[in-house]
């Protein structure tokens, strides 16, 4: 019977790709850029969105918390498609970072979600006169920020890494499959109770407006990235403590 | 044997299961109940405040008795092994978890869904009203168990897992209730309440076909 | 005949074993040791095809699991630290129901042989919980007995039962080695000396202090 | 420049209060996490200090012994 004991030397050649030493310092280099790049941005579209900008006829100043609302709620729904993505790419190709960058884009998409659940609120005090509106896009951006929570809360909660990443992909497609259906029977249950309420989209934006809120939204994004890499770093990381290139690195 | 009796001989074994532990059930219909009838104490017993919210509440109210019950549906055999000999079946395990979906429908749900009429009478549905009901979560609780059941899966075995599948699940199961107390509240209206049956039943369908291979993959992670 | 070949394993990013391949042809038994947490389990897992096991191959009869699919289930019997048993079903029903769960229908008076054999004949009708953790083993091991399958996959089969218990699992075992089956088994204890042909296989804990080798993963 | 003096630019057409009372939600919202990022940097770089401290301790302590084995061996050769 031929046998030969373990050895300890790991050549696991199915995984032989470009190892998260390498993406580490790379992701590294682009944060800096990223955040200028945020910065920059943000600081062109506020100039132009508070300061150039005219006022809403309807509205008056108040819309201005649009340059800070929509950004925020396009990040939060679109985070959520990317991690599906990487999610899927995950379970298809069993790569550990891609899972990695699902779990590293949550908590950014939910800290956008919030933000656009606060700015959302403030905004809708001066126009409906409560702090709470049960407002369609308010109510669906209220279910996809507990998505976020039950995500970020399911993946912390299990130990091992393996099932936790793919517990994590799992939810992350089941969910992402049932985001528009969630915002299709919002947006019906919304119709339903208080006849279409008046959407403030329907206005046509100034071309200034718009450009505003282009500017800020290509800044969130910008940001998102760079939080996303940072907290991927940070998880590479946790996951690889154990590792010699880690330890070295630490030394440094 | 074919895949279809493995289904059969796997649903009869759970449901002779939960029948010598046929105190479950009851415990799932007094919460139901339990639920139903603090709203009017805190609400007030004024009858046509109560038609109005009833059948919300009553919604509500089935959706937690379903939730509640949902952890035991792959506890009890994960506690003792079971699960891995369910596993190592010679047959693919989406028919075991679809066939466990259908147990646990048939012992916890269809009770519920059964018992409905009974406390729509305390909010003083009138008939139509109550026959919706009955049939809104007759439509709707597959959903229930197929997404609860997938969110059963990836918890099993983690600590507080039931608080956790909860939050898991409840957003994905806002459309359900939607539809579910739409329904009933649109034969209130005086509508035929058809299209949140019909909507509900177009979800109930697609879940309750994807839910047994992804319930039965996030299972094989518990497995490890 | 099982053949495994350079199968690794990793618990939390921890490699546990790596590169280990042998061969078990019929009638030949593999005694697994090593001390706790150093991978037992998973190994019998992996070869039970419970967890997936990306690194390496495993192949039965000449055909790898991943070929084999969902029938691998009707080659063996996995025997874990807990007794697949339901506690509210007597023996018996437990019996028949995880029979019928392996595509065999047994009649009750074929099961009320194999309790017999097992020593459980009078507590047939006994809800299990009412068994001590001895019996509760005999009422697993019936289910071996009753299904005729080629791999026995055992973890620590040994604990729990009384000595006549145990002599009688040997010679359970010797049977089914000689009729032509392959065994792997964890125990703590040495085997009976009447099981045929034992090979032993140590695994031993990578060593604690140096630090893993950079694993590589996939982008 | 839409606004002709700074005060007219704070009171923002009498919504003051709620556009830059999200302005300071939404610095506070990425303020707070980029505090919490670092702190989960923090933490980790310091367990990945203190794991290989003890892997060296316990490589120290193996070698340790063997340098004790060593000792014994050569004072018996002398003993005898």
């Amino acid at each position: 019977m031929t046998m030969d004991t373990p050895k300890n030397k790991v050549n696991w050649h199915l995984f032989h790709y470009a190892a998260p030493s390498t993406f580490y310092p790379l992701a590294g280099k682009a944060i800096p850029w990223l955040m200028t790049l945020a910065v920059v941005l943000a600081a062109i579209g506020l100039w132009i969105g508070m300061a150039v900008a005219p006022s809403d006829a309807q509205q008056g100043d108040g819309y201005r918390i649009i340059y800070l609302h929509v950004p925020s709620s396009w990040m939060a729904m679109f985070i959520y498609i990317v991690m599906a993505f990487w999610s899927v790419i995950h379970l298809v190709w069993k790569t550990r970072l891609s899972a990695l960058m699902a779990q590293a884009l949550a908590p950014t998409g939910a800290w956008m979600a919030l933000m656009s659940l606060v700015t959302g609120a403030l905004w809708g005090k001066p126009m409906w006169g409560t702090w709470w509106v049960w407002d369609a896009r308010l109510t669906s951006m209220l279910l996809l920020f507990f998505l976020y929570l039950g995500f970020i809360a399911l993946t912390r909660s299990i130990d091992d890494p393996d099932r936790s990443d793919q517990a994590g992909s799992l939810l992350a497609i089941v969910g992402v499959f049932n985001v528009p259906v969630i915002y299709f029977s919002v947006y019906w249950w919304n119709t339903l109770h208080q006849g279409a309420s008046v959407s403030s989209k329907g206005s046509s934006m100034a071309g200034v407006m718009l450009a505003a809120m282009l500017l800020m939204s290509l800044a969130a994004w910008m940001y998102s990235i760079a939080m996303t890499l940072r907290r991927v770093r940070v998880l590479i990381l946790q996951r690889e403590a154990s590792t010699r290139w880690v330890q070295e690195l630490n030394i440094l | 044997m074919g895949v279809l009796s493995f289904f059969a001989s796997v649903l009869e074994r759970d449901v002779l299961l939960a029948w010598r532990q046929r105190g479950d059930v009851l415990l799932g219909l007094m919460f139901f109940m339990l639920v139903a009838t603090l709203f009017p104490l805190a609400v007030g017993p004024e009858p046509n405040g109560l038609l109005r919210i009833g059948p919300g509440v009553l919604w509500v109210a089935a959706l937690l008795a379903n939730l509640l019950a949902l952890p035991r549906l792959f506890h009890g055999d994960w506690i003792d092994g079971s699960l891995e000999q369910l596993l190592l079946a010679p047959y693919p395990p989406s028919m075991m978890v679809a066939a466990k979906f259908a147990a646990h429908w048939l012992v916890t749900s269809l009770p519920l869904a059964l018992a409905a009429p009974l406390l729509a009478i305390q909010y003083g549905l009138p008939l139509a009203q109550c026959l919706m009901l009955v049939a809104s979560l007759l439509v709707g609780t597959p959903i229930i168990t197929a997404l609860g059941g997938i969110g059963a899966a990836l918890t099993l075995g983690l600590r507080q897992g039931e608080v956790l599948l909860a939050l898991l699940v409840l957003p994905l199961l806002a459309p359900v209730l939607i539809f579910g107390s739409g329904a009933v509240g649109a034969v209130a209206a005086g509508q035929s309440g058809m299209a949140e049956l019909s909507l509900l039943a177009a979800m109930a369908c697609t879940s309750v076909f994807f839910a047994p291979w992804l319930a039965a993959k996030a299972l094989r992670l518990a497995i490890e | 005949m099982l053949q495994v070949q350079n199968l690794a394993a990793a618990r939390g990013g921890r490699v546990l074993f790596s590169g280990l391949s042998f061969t078990l042809l019929a009638g030949q038994c593999l005694h697994v040791q090593g001390a706790n947490g150093v991978g037992k389990t998973s190994l019998l897992k992996m070869l039970a095809g419970l967890s997936p096991s990306p690194v390496g191959r495993v192949s039965w009869q000449d055909k790898s699991y991943a070929e084999w699919g969902d029938d691998l289930g009707a080659q063996l019997h996995y025997l874990g630290h807990r007794d697949a048993l339901k506690d509210t079903l007597s023996p018996l029903e437990n019996l028949l129901i995880g029979a019928r769960l392996h595509g065999v229908r047994l009649t009750e008076h074929t099961a009320l042989q194999v309790l017999q054999r097992v020593g459980l004949a009078c507590h047939a009708d006994l809800p299990v919980r009412q068994l001590s953790q001895g019996q509760k083993r005999r009422a697993t091991l019936a289910r071996c007995l009753a299904l005729p399958r080629p791999i026995w996959i055992m973890d620590e089969p040994w604990v729990g039962l009384d000595l006549a218990g145990q002599a009688e699992l040997g010679a359970w075992i010797a049977a089914h080695l000689n009729s032509g089956g392959i065994a792997i088994l964890t125990s703590h204890q040495l085997l009976p000396e009447q099981i045929p042909s034992v090979s032993i296989l140590a695994l031993h804990a990578p060593n604690a202090a140096t630090a893993v080798p950079e694993a590589a993963w996939a982008c | 420049m839409y606004w002709n003096s700074w005060s007219e630019f704070i009171a923002m057409g009498g919504y003051g209060v709620y556009v830059w009372g999200s302005f300071i939600a939404c610095s506070v919202a990425i303020c707070m996490e980029g505090v919490l990022l670092a702190h989960a940097r923090r933490q980790t770089m310091r367990q990945i200090a203190r794991a290989s401290m003890l892997a060296n301790l316990a490589r120290s302590q193996v070698a340790g012994l063997q340098v004790a084995d060593q000792h014994k061996a050569s004072q018996q050769e002398g003993a005898q």
